[in-house]
């Protein structure tokens, strides 16, 4: 908990809040569940109103009332402005190169900002076996930018990754471009301590700024490689009274029914 | 033409022991009275197909129907880890089952390809991630820009089922809301189950629907309720409590197999 | 976002002498408004592709817009032959037309191709017809099976131009019945120009419907009765009378001519 | 015209007739537009109630009660089951393998059933510049078998085509399968003197059957080949009264409304 003239809120919330910032009204968004999910609707709530979320189930301009719980929640399909199938979400819509930002999890990052979702410890003898990828690995590729939003620790900001399910920057500035794709990549990692962009000339990830109360050692330490801090970092602004209100305000319908 | 029949006698037919299956929906119109019946007809050696297993696949992984899954995400939507699938890839119980893991994107290909009778599906994908290693991708060079692209071989599920919202008495099958991969599952299969939470008279055009004519469809059996604990969009909402619920109930192997045998095994041929 | 102007403006800013246009329309919501206004405006060497050129290309052709056909099928629907086209072909007059002529498979998967920014299209066709030679096709070899299948260069029009029959006011369109291929030409275009029946307050679901968000439409003109003689379903019939009187109109060039000088050049921007 | 003890009927009809009859009831149908179109929904009005139309227009289970003008009409879309886009048609549909029949009309046909629908004369400097191959090269390929029906002359049944649009049988028999084509091919061929169907060991197109009043010898010098003739000729039956009204009451829906 931090407290603000604002009011108190969490680390989480903070994060949730940075990452919403960052979208801009009117841009088309394909969403993944969770605090992506969490974070692109805070966006819709308040300064972004006609920002166009996709999810992956198909359904493009969906305008939830309630928190999804998952992807393929009745009231995505009751509010979207038109359902697609699922090969052609992917096939037209994103590959098509009509998707402004991805916004991603992920359960490990590299300095580069390419993700796992699949596996921790060996794949075919795992320590723990992850849901997978998913759409991420084509978020990635083909969305004009991907945001990432994960909780910072040694555990998940590592050295290397166990399993590369979707591809950041990969070896660093020039990677997508032999690759072949078409996006920016990522060009955001919103964490609960702080913002992380990457170099412009080497694509490594970057502190760029702090949430308030943080410093970049708690950063460092929180981090699995020696972290790059730019020479400029900036200092997140505190949640407005307004954001906390709209973030909280986002349940998913059960919860609201209870 | 779709024969109408019983959901035990659908089954019995068309699900063979050796089979590759695919119960499709994506986060909604999930089979799961239709999975419950393969679990209690006892299949086995199954190769089980879904972009998005979840608990429904967990159940049928933990009661040792398959030794393989086909799939792109496999967890508990908004909830965290399928125990079931988990233990198997983890510790082979009760068997090792072995993975073809896609990408959302290659998967779907895969199946539009399958329902196309396509020798490949085409994407831009699979470059860079370790997944180009774990799944079924190769690589053709375009004659015209030289380019190389990601092909993935098509599915053909010798028999898919999926759930609906409506039949009519011809056999006739309409699904709306999200309706995912399953027009291209029904199409790509060489067999084809759809459990209906009704038959109705005629089916009146909708906003969205998806139709599948009699004559793509094997056998359409009445499941009311079949979907749940998903949800069939106009009839019933998703029991996420469930969702909640099943996150405990998996993690223990003697919990789920007494509630498996309370719910599943023991009732009739009916939706838990 | 898509910007509501009129039909003249449009066409004045998105179609350029020299582009690859596209006004798609499979025998319904012909955009025949936009392509006098084309017409009017004296557009000279357009690369022209459609699936089923008829009456409006005809039009096109013989006005001398275009140097170039790129289709599957080009006929008077039901009536014959397009004279205009003919004359293009067989005689030059009043211009060489240059023809790349797909089969309606390979056409359509070619679009396909250019909405999903893939490389190519693929399907199986073109084997043993010698269509092969006349078109783009190229052949690649399944690392799969070892079958060799088509693949055809993605279409990928400077513009493409469709008649719907609604928008609301943010630009969002929405057209049903016969939809063709046209999301995919609009998917598959840089810029989409979309002509309408109306604008309305907003756009009601209804069963059939395609839906183009305001995002992937660059302009949005109004052109009441913009498909006609052609059809738009739910607003008018086909003017079959007109398709068959063309036949007449069109078999001489000085008849053609003057016809196009009273019904399309000497009319203010609205269609004939 | 033709007298018969069920009123008079020109060779047309009878054309239209006899390829009516070999549509089943209940086979799904893909159709050409003109005089396919005329037949299937001839045998749609008569023995064939429960045949499923496909038009490539995407309409899926057309049920017209005039005859369309165009594979677009408005009548198709608001009769049929279900329309789906173009792309759609032709490869989940068509090159899926669910359509047992395909309909076909063509220009020109030689002895092994390949059409031709582009050109008459040579290709870039065409005497006639014809609309082209629209469906036919695909629905020629991959339904389980393929009607034509056109009338008969030595320029429409020609020793060598100007352009093959369509392959039937290729080179004759062992073609189909080298080219990799599922179906059947052309399976008869329905013309207003009568009925040519492959031989099965060459699959060269042999007559088997006349209709009334026809010789062999009318249906040799209406063919641009040697024609082969089976050894056991069939006499089609003449059209009924019930047929023959049936198709006089499938005119388009403009024709009527004068």
């Amino acid at each position: 908990m931090t407290e603000s003239p604002n009011g108190r809120y969490t680390a989480d919330e903070m994060m949730a809040v940075a990452a919403a910032r960052r979208l801009a009204d009117g841009a088309v968004c394909f969403v993944g569940i969770g605090v992506p999910s969490r974070a692109a609707n805070l966006a819709r709530a308040t300064h972004a109103p006609h920002a166009v979320l996709i999810y992956e189930s198909g359904t493009i301009g969906a305008k939830p009332e309630h928190l999804p719980l998952s992807i393929g929640d009745g009231e995505l399909a009751e509010t979207a402005d038109v359902v697609v199938s699922v090969p052609e979400i992917f096939s037209y819509w994103l590959q098509g190169g009509r998707i402004d930002v991805g916004f991603l999890g992920a359960a490990q990052i590299d300095r580069f900002g390419n993700l796992n979702s699949t596996v921790i410890g060996d794949y075919d003898r795992p320590q723990v076996r992850l849901p997978g990828g998913g759409g991420a690995p084509e978020i990635a590729a083909w969305c004009r930018e991907t945001f990432v939003i994960l909780k910072q620790s040694p555990r998940t900001f590592v050295e290397r990754l166990d399993f590369r399910t979707t591809v950041g920057h990969g070896e660093g500035a020039g990677s997508r471009e032999r690759l072949g794709f078409d996006g920016a990549g990522v060009t955001c990692v919103v964490t609960d301590l702080g913002v992380l962009e990457p170099d412009p000339a080497s694509a490594e990830l970057t502190l760029t700024a702090l949430h308030p109360g943080v410093t970049v050692d708690d950063v460092r330490s929180a981090t699995g490689w020696e972290l790059r801090v730019s020479t400029d970092v900036r200092s997140s602004e505190e949640p407005t009274s307004e954001e906390l209100a709209a973030l909280r305000a986002l349940k998913p319908a059960e919860v609201v029914a209870r | 033409m779709a024969e109408l029949v019983q959901l035990d006698e659908a089954i019995a037919e068309l699900v063979r022991d050796g089979d590759v299956v695919a119960l499709e929906g994506f986060t909604h119109l999930i089979p799961h009275a239709a999975g419950h019946e393969i679990i209690r007809q006892g299949r086995r050696d199954l190769t089980l197909v879904r972009m998005t297993p979840d608990v429904v696949y967990d159940q049928m992984i933990g009661m040792g129907c398959a030794r393989k899954l086909v799939f792109s995400w496999g967890g508990n939507p908004g909830v965290g880890s399928l125990h079931r699938l988990r233990d198997a890839v983890e510790h082979d119980w009760p068997a090792p089952l072995e993975l073809e893991e896609h990408s959302h994107a290659g998967m779907a290909a895969a199946y539009a390809a399958g329902a196309a009778r396509l020798p490949f599906g085409v994407l831009r994908g699979y470059a860079g991630s370790d997944l180009a290693e774990r799944t079924a991708v190769g690589w053709v060079t375009s004659p015209f820009t030289g380019e190389e692209t990601a092909v993935v071989p098509p599915l053909r599920p010798d028999v898919t089922v999926v759930h609906a919202q409506r039949a009519d008495e011809s056999g006739n099958v309409q699904l709306w809301g999200i309706s995912g991969v399953q027009k291209e599952a029904v199409l790509a299969a060489d067999r084809a189950l759809v459990t209906v939470e009704e038959i109705v008279p005629s089916l009146e055009p909708r906003p969205g629907a998806v139709f599948l004519p009699s004559w793509v469809v094997t056998a359409v059996a009445v499941a009311a309720h079949g979907a749940h604990p998903s949800y069939a969009q106009g009839y019933y909402d998703r029991d996420n409590a469930f969702y909640v619920e099943w996150d405990e109930i998996s993690r223990d192997r003697d919990t789920f197999l007494a509630w498996m045998r309370e719910h599943v095994v023991e009732t009739a041929s009916a939706p838990a």
